[in-house]
C-alpha cells in the first residue's frame, strides 16, 4: 500500500522544503530505513485539544510545540530526517495509522488490549499519572497537597470531570459512586473554577500545562491546585502500525532513538522544561 | 402575519413609537458595548486575525466547492425523481433516502476511510495527483497536508447535500403549474425545452431561499470535516483557543470565531433577500 | 425597410392562416382538419368521453357547449395530446396522432394545432413579445429577427403593440388572453383550439377578447372553441356541438340548435344558461 | 463484538437523554420561535429589529459557540453570584437547543402564516373576530399543516444537533458513542451501527406520527 | 322542542334582519344604516376615492356598478374597515367609524355589516356548519347549542341543510357562496355587503346564488351588491349606483338609469356589457 505513494514522493522530494539532519558528531548515528519516506518522520497526533502533547504556541500561533514535538524532532535528529507531523483528529488516529497515513503515532499513547492486536509498541519515553486538580479555595481540599494520598473513593459522591477518551475516565468509570462528567475537546478547567464540578482527573502533563503554567506563555493558575500524587501509573508509547511491511524495523530504530534519548539526558531535559519530571521516570530507566 | 396585527391605531402608535427610540439608543449602546469588548481584547485579536482569516479561507472554499458539486447532484437526481423510466427514479430515491437517513459524520468517515482507502489501494490518491499536477506547475508547496481530508470531505458534503437539494429542487419544479408545461408542450417545445427554458426559470425563484438556508447550514456543517483533520475555521478557533490558560481570552476567540461565521454567513441571507425581490419584478 | 417587408409578405403568404384579405366564409373548403373516431376516454374508472366522433373542416368555427363536467375540455386536451386518448383514433391533417408515439414524434403533429388556455397559460418569466416569439425561435428555429418582426406582426394584430416589453403579471386578464392567442397564432397552426377562453374574464374585458376571436373567423382560421358566450357561439360559429355526460347529444347549425334544441337535455341547458335569474 | 454487550444500558440511557433534550427543547423552540414570527412582524421596531437581529444571528452562527458563550460566559457571570449550579449540562445544552431553534422555527412559522390566504383574516375580521381569535381560530389552525414538514425535519435535525452537549459533559448518544468508541477503537463499527439504529428508532416513528396528522389536518382543506 | 322554538322566535324578533314574514318594500323606513360623508382613499399617491357622499337606507337594496378598477370594491371594504379611509366621515347606524380607534371598539361596529367576497373565504378547515356558527360563539358569545340551532336555521334558509358536516373543499362554487352568505346572516348584521358574489362563479351556478339574494332583498334585508349582473340589478335593487375612476358618476332607479343613463361615461360602461359582442 502507498507504493505510488512512496515512488510519487520521493520523486518530486526536491520540492519539499526537506532540511536534511545534520548528524551530529558524537552521537550514535541511527539508520532510518523503516520510514515510509527516507528522511523524513512523519508521527501523526492532533494538535486542536493537543496542550500541551502538541498544540499551536499562544505567543505566536505559526508555531508547533509541546513536548511531543521536542521529542519528535530529538529523534528525527538521531535519525537524520525531518519531522513532520501530520494532523490527525484523535478519533482517527487509529485508523490513520492503520491506513499508513504516517510513520507512527505519538501522542499520549497507551498500549491497550484492543491495539494490542493490529499495533507494535515502542518502549515506554514517559511514565504517566493521572493528578486530581481541585479550587485552591475549596476548604474541603485545603490542607491536602500533591504528597497528600489521595484517592479516587475521596470523591465519591462528587462530580468529578475528564476528556471523553482519556484513559482517566476508564478509572472513574471502575467506581459508580463517583459522578463522571466527560468534556469532548475543551478541558473543564473553567467548570471546575465555576463551581459546576468538584475535580477533575486528567494526565499529569495536561495538569502541569494548565495549572502549573508549563507553557511559553504559562504561569500558574492560582485558582487550581494539584492534589494528590499520580495514579493509575502507566507509560507513553509510540504506536506503529503491525501490517507497515517495515514495522519491525522502525520499532527496532525508534527503540534505538529512545533509548538513547534516555541515556544522553535530552528526556529528561525536556520534561524539567515542561514542568512533568517526577520520581516515576527512574521506573522507565530515565534518570 | 400582517394579519394578526391589523391596522394598529396611531394613538396607540405614537405612545410606542417612543420605545422605538428607548430601542435605537439601546441598540447603538450594544453595539457600543461589543466593539469595547473586541477592543480590550485587541492584542489577542491581532494576534490570531490571520489564522481565523486563513481558516474561514478554507472555509469558504470547501463550502463553495461543495455546494456547486451539491447543487449538480441536486439538480441530477431531482430530473432523476421526475423520470419518465421507473429505474432511474428508484435510484434517485434511493440516493436521497439512504443519504438523508445516515449521519454526515458516518457518511465522511465512509468516504476517507472505506473507499478512500479502497481507491489508494488501487493506486489513486487525490493528494500525490495533485502534488503531481502542481509539481509540473512548478507550486506544489500549494497543496495542503491535508488535501486528501479535503477532497473526500468535499465529496462527501456535497453527496450528502446534494440529496437535500434534490427535495428542493424537485418541488420547486413541481410548483410550477401544470398549464405552463401543457401550453409550452402545445407549442410544440420538446421536454428538454420545456425544462430548461420554461420550468426551471420560474422554479428558480422558489427555490432560493431554501437553496440559501442549505448553504448557510452547509457553511456550518464543514466543520464536521475536523474528522477528517482538515482544519478549517472551527477547528482553528479550537485550536486557538484549547491552549489558552485565561478563560475570558479564550471565551473572546470562541466569540471572534463566531464573528467571522456570521461574516461569511449573513450576507448569504441578504443576497436571497435581495435575489427574491428582483426576481419578483416580473410577478 | 425593404426586408421588413419581404418578411412580412412571407408570414402572410403561408397558407396555414391567412393574414392577408378577409375572405368570407363561404369559400370554406371541405378538407378535414381534425378527426376523431370512436373517441374513448376513461380517468381511472370514470368514463369521461364516450365514442366520440367529431370532425373539423378547414375554415370552420365550432361552438363546443354543455354543461360543467361534461368533457369539453378533456375533448379538446386529447386532440392536443395532452391528455392520451384510451381508445379510438384521432386525426390532424390526415396524420394519426397515436398517444403511444414517442414524444419527439408528437410534437410535428402538436403544433398543427394551436392551444389558447382558459387561464392564458402566458410564461410569467418572459415578457409579453419573449412569450410570442419562444416557441417559434425554438420549435420553428426561425432567426430572432424575423421572430421578432412576426411577433410585433401578431402583437399589433390583437392590439397590444404598446406591451411588447411588459411582464404578464402587469396585464389584465383580457390582454393576456390577447397575448395567448397571439402566442398561438406565432406557430401557424393549422387550426386554434380555445377552451374558455373568456370565463377567466371580468364581464368588461370579455369583448376585447371575442372581438380578436371574430376577426379571426372572419379572416377564414380553423377554430375550436369552448365556451359559455352563448351570443358568440350562435353569431360567430358555423356549428354548434353540444355535449353531456361524455358524449356529443346534439349538434347542428347554431340559429336551430338555439331556437329548437331537439334534446330534452339541450333544451334544459339552455333554459338555464340563457335566464340567469331563476 | 464482545463490549457491545456491556456497552447496551449505556447507549441506551444515551438514546434517552437525547430524547429529554430534544422533547424539553423543541416545544420551548416552537413557543420562541413563535413569539419571534410575531415580533418580527409587528410594525414597531423595538418588536421588530430585535427579533430579526436575533433571528439573523443565531442562524449564521455555529450552534457550538453559542453553546460555550451560554455554559462559559453565563457562567463566568452566575459564579459571581454563587449560581452557577443552575448552569449546566442540562440548562445549557436546552437552551442553546432551544434559542438556536427558536431562530428556525420563527422562519417556519413566518413563511406558514404567508401561506394562508390574506382573504381569511379579512373575512374572519368582517364577521367581528378580534384579532388574537383570527389568529389562533382561523390563521394558526390552517398554517399548521403547512408546517409540520419543516417541524417535523428541524426535530430529527436536532436528534442529531443535540450531540453538541458532549463537548459541555452531557451524556447523549453521540456522548455515549465516542466514549465507547475511544476505549474500543479498533473495532468500532457495531458501536456506529448501534447508534444509527438508535437515532433512526427515535426518528422514524416521529416523522411516521407526523405524517399521519399532516395527512388528516390536510383532508378538510 | 320548545325552547326551540322559543329560540326562533327570538332570532325572527331580533329588529337587524327580519326573518319573519316577507313585507314589501314599501314599507321602508328612512332609518340610514349607512352614510359616508366626503369619503377619500389613496394608495400611496393614487387616488383611489374621490370625495364619495353615499347613504343606504334600511331595507333598501344598492347595486354598485362600474368598470374594472374604478373603486367598488375599495368603497365597500371602507366601510367595513378592510381599509381605513384616508378622510372623511364613515357612520354605521349612527356610529362614527373612525380608523384610528382602537381594533377592539372596531368590532361591534364591524359586526353590524356582514361581508360576502367573491372567492367565498370561507374558512377550510372547518366545516359548513362550524364556519356558521364561529363567529355567534366567539363575538356573540351566545351558548353552542343556540347557535348550532341559528345556524341549522341559516342552512336551511340557503338550502344547504343537508350539507352542515361536509367540509367547504367538498362544495361547488354555488353552494360555498350561499354558506357565506349564511356565515354573514350568522350575525345578524343590520346590512350585508356583497362584493361580485357571483363573479366566480361557473355560469351555470350563478342562479342558485342570486336566488337565495333575491330572497333577501325581498325579506326587507339591507344590501349593497357590487356586481357585474345587470339583469339582477336591474330586476332586484331598488337604486343603482355608477362608479367610475373613483367617484360616483351617477345614481338612480335602475329602470331609468340602464333606459337613459345621463352621463356619457355611463353609457359607454352599459354599451360594452351589455352587449357582449363588440
Ligand atoms: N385528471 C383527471 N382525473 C380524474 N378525473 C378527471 C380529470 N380531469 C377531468 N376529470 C373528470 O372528467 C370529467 C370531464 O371533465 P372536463 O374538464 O372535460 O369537463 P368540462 O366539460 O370541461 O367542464 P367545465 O365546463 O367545468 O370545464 C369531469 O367529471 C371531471 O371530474
Ligand atoms: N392594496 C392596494 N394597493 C394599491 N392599489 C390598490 C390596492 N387595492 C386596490 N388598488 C387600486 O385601487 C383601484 C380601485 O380598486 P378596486 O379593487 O376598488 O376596484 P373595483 O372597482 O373593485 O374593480 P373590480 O371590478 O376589478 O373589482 C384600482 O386601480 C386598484 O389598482
Ligand atoms: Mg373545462
Ligand atoms: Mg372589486
Amino acid at each position: 500500500a502507498g507504493g505510488t505513494l512512496e515512488l510519487l514522493l520521493a520523486a518530486c522530494g526536491g520540492n519539499i522544503a526537506t532540511t536534511p539532519g545534520s548528524s551530529t558528531p558524537g552521537t550514535a548515528k541511527i539508520p532510518d530505513t523503516g520510514l515510509m519516506v527516507p528522511g523524513q518522520l512523519q508521527w501523526g497526533a492532533d494538535y486542536v485539544d493537543g496542550a500541551p502533547y502538541v498544540f499551536k504556541d499562544p505567543t505566536n500561533p505559526n508555531n508547533l510545540i509541546g513536548f511531543e514535538v521536542e521529542i519528535a524532532a530529538a529523534m528525527a535528529k538521531l535519525m537524520s530526517a525531518a519531522p513532520k507531523m501530520i494532523e490527525t483528529d484523535y478519533g482517527k488516529l487509529e485508523p490513520a495509522l492503520l491506513a499508513n497515513q504516517f510513520d507512527f503515532v505519538m501522542n499520549g499513547w497507551e498500549v491497550t488490549p484492543d491495539r494490542q492486536k493490529t499495533e507494535l509498541f515502542s518502549d515506554p519515553y514517559y511514565r504517566y499519572g493521572q493528578q486530581f486538580v481541585v479550587r485552591s479555595d475549596d476548604s474541603r481540599y485545603a490542607n491536602l497537597s500533591t504528597s497528600s494520598n489521595v484517592q479516587l473513593k475521596d470523591f465519591e459522591g462528587l462530580k468529578v470531570g475528564t476528556g471523553t477518551g482519556f484513559k482517566a475516565a476508564d478509572y472513574l468509570a471502575t467506581d459508580a459512586k463517583v459522578i463522571t462528567r466527560l468534556y469532548d475537546g475543551n478541558l473543564p478547567m473553567d467548570d471546575v473554577k465555576q463551581k459546576k464540578i468538584d475535580a477533575m482527573l486528567v494526565d499529569v502533563p495536561i495538569a502541569a500545562y494548565y495549572v502549573l503554567g508549563a507553557g511559553p506563555a504559562g504561569k500558574p493558575d492560582t485558582a487550581l491546585k494539584p492534589i494528590g500524587k499520580p495514579l493509575y501509573l502507566d507509560n507513553y508509547v509510540v504506536g506503529i502500525n503491525k501490517a507497515n511491511p517495515h514495522a519491525q524495523e522502525l520499532l527496532k530504530e525508534v527503540n534505538q532513538a529512545i533509548a538513547e534519548l534516555k541515556k544522553n539526558g535530552a528526556l529528561k531535559k525536556i520534561y524539567q522544561e515542561w514542568s512533568m519530571w517526577n520520581d516515576q521516570q527512574a521506573e522507565i530507566g530515565i534518570s | 402575519m400582517h394579519h394578526a396585527v391589523p391596522s394598529s391605531t396611531s394613538r396607540r402608535r405614537s405612545r410606542l413609537v417612543i420605545l422605538d427610540y428607548i430601542f435605537y439608543v439601546a441598540f447603538a449602546l450594544a453595539i457600543c458595548a461589543f466593539c469595547y469588548y473586541i477592543y480590550t481584547f485587541r492584542n489577542t485579536a491581532l494576534l490570531i486575525l490571520p489564522f481565523l482569516l486563513q481558516g474561514a479561507g478554507v472555509t469558504i472554499a470547501i463550502s463553495l466547492i461543495s455546494m456547486i458539486l451539491a447543487t449538480i447532484f441536486g439538480l441530477l437526481a431531482a430530473l432523476g425523481c421526475l423520470s419518465r423510466f421507473k429505474l432511474v427514479r428508484l435510484i434517485a430515491t434511493l440516493y436521497v433516502e439512504l443519504v438523508r437517513g445516515t449521519p454526515l459524520l458516518v457518511q465522511l468517515s465512509m468516504w476517507y476511510f472505506g473507499i478512500g482507502l479502497f481507491l489508494a489501494r488501487l493506486g489513486f490518491s487525490p493528494y500525490a495527483t495533485a502534488f503531481q499536477i502542481m509539481t509540473v506547475l512548478q507550486n506544489n508547496s500549494l497543496v495542503p497536508d491535508m488535501f486528501n481530508g479535503i477532497f473526500y470531505g468535499i465529496i462527501a458534503l456535497s453527496f450528502n447535500y446534494g440529496a437535500y437539494l434534490t427535495e428542493i429542487f424537485r418541488s420547486g419544479i413541481l410548483s410550477v403549474d401544470k398549464g405552463q408545461y401543457e401550453a409550452a408542450l402545445s407549442l410544440g417545445l420538446n421536454e428538454g425545452q420545456v425544462m430548461r427554458r420554461i420550468i426551471i426559470p420560474q422554479a428558480i425563484r422558489i427555490i432560493i431561499p431554501p437553496f440559501t438556508n442549505n448553504f448557510i447550514t452547509l457553511i456550518q456543517d464543514s466543520s464536521l470535516l475536523a474528522t477528517l483533520s482538515v482544519i478549517e475555521l472551527e477547528q482553528q478557533t479550537f485550536a486557538l483557543a484549547f491552549p489558552l490558560l485565561d478563560s475570558n481570552t479564550k471565551l473572546f476567540v470562541f466569540v471572534l470565531g463566531a464573528l467571522f461565521y456570521l461574516i461569511i454567513c449573513y450576507p448569504l441571507s441578504r443576497l436571497t433577500r435581495y435575489l427574491e425581490t428582483r426576481m419578483a419584478v416580473a410577478y | 425597410m425593404n426586408s421588413e417587408q419581404d418578411r412580412t409578405a412571407n408570414a402572410s403568404s403561408h397558407p396555414h392562416i391567412s393574414t392577408g384579405l378577409p375572405q368570407p366564409p363561404d369559400l370554406v373548403e371541405s378538407e378535414i382538419i381534425i378527426q376523431t373516431k370512436g373517441l374513448n376516454k376513461y380517468f381511472g374508472d370514470k368514463h369521461v368521453l364516450k365514442d366520440i366522433n367529431f370532425a373539423v373542416r378547414k375554415q370552420e368555427v365550432v361552438a363546443l357547449i354543455g354543461p360543467s363536467g361534461s368533457g369539453k375540455s378533456t375533448l379538446i386536451r386529447c386532440l392536443n395530446a395532452l391528455e392520451q386518448a384510451s381508445s379510438g383514433e384521432i386525426y390532424i391533417q390526415g396524420q394519426k396522432l397515436d398517444p403511444y408515439l414517442p414524444v419527439k414524434q408528437l410534437i410535428p403533429i402538436r403544433r398543427e394545432l394551436g392551444m389558447v388556455f382558459q387561464n392564458f397559460n402566458l410564461f410569467p418569466h418572459m415578457t409579453v413579445l419573449q412569450n410570442v416569439i419562444e416557441a417559434p425561435l425554438l420549435v420553428r428555429k426561425i432567426p430572432r429577427d424575423q421572430a421578432v418582426a412576426l411577433g410585433e406582426k401578431l402583437l399589433a394584430k390583437v392590439g397590444l403593440s404598446e406591451k411588447r416589453d411588459v411582464y404578464p403579471s402587469r396585464l389584465s386578464g383580457g390582454q393576456k388572453q390577447r397575448v395567448a392567442i397571439a402566442r398561438a397564432l406565432a406557430m401557424q397552426p393549422r387550426a386554434l383550439l380555445f377552451d374558455e377562453p373568456t370565463s377567466a374574464l371580468d364581464p368588461e374585458l370579455v369583448g376585447e377578447v371575442l372581438k380578436v376571436m371574430k376577426d379571426l373567423a372572419y379572416e377564414g382560421s380553423t377554430m375550436v372553441v369552448v365556451t359559455h358566450e352563448m351570443q358568440f357561439a350562435r353569431d360567430v360559429s358555423d356549428r354548434v356541438v353540444f355535449m353531456s355526460d361524455g358524449m356529443i347529444v346534439e349538434e347542428g347549425d347554431p340559429e336551430e340548435l338555439f331556437k329548437q334544441p331537439k334534446n330534452k337535455r339541450t333544451q334544459l341547458f339552455l333554459e338555464r344558461i340563457l335566464s340567469v335569474l331563476p | 463484538m464482545q463490549w457491545l454487550l456491556e456497552a447496551f444500558p449505556a447507549f441506551l440511557v444515551g438514546a434517552r437523554n437525547t430524547l429529554i433534550y430534544c422533547v424539553v427543547s423543541f416545544p420551548i423552540a416552537l413557543v420562541l420561535g413563535l413569539l419571534l414570527a410575531l415580533m418580527s412582524n409587528s410594525p414597531f421596531v423595538w418588536l421588530k429589529t430585535p427579533a430579526r437581529v436575533f433571528i439573523e444571528v443565531v442562524r449564521s452562527t455555529p450552534i457550538l459557540a453559542q453553546m460555550f458563550l451560554l455554559y462559559y460566559g453565563v457562567g463566568a457571570v452566575l459564579v459571581q453570584f454563587n449560581l452557577s449550579s443552575i448552569d449546566n449540562a442540562w440548562s445549557a445544552g436546552i437552551a442553546t437547543l432551544a434559542l438556536n431553534y427558536a431562530a428556525y422555527e420563527a422562519e417556519v412559522f413566518r413563511a406558514g402564516f404567508l401561506s394562508v390566504e390574506k382573504g381569511q383574516t379579512e373575512a374572519a375580521l368582517s364577521l367581528g373576530l378580534t384579532p388574537w381569535q383570527n389568529f389562533f381560530r382561523i390563521v394558526l389552525p390552517q398554517a399548521i399543516p403547512f408546517m409540520i414538514p419543516p417541524f417535523v425535519n428541524d426535530f430529527i435535525y436536532m436528534l442529531k444537533d443535540s450531540a453538541i452537549v458532549s463537548v459541555i459533559a452531557g451524556t447523549e448518544l453521540t456522548a455515549v458513542l465516542s466514549f465507547w468508541v475511544s476505549r474500543h477503537g479498533s473495532n468500532s463499527l457495531p458501536g456506529y451501527v448501534l447508534a444509527i439504529a438508535l437515532y433512526l428508532i427515535l426518528s422514524l416513528p416521529t416523522s411516521y406520527v407526523a405524517r399521519f396528522f399532516e395527512q388528516r389536518l390536510r383532508a378538510a382543506l
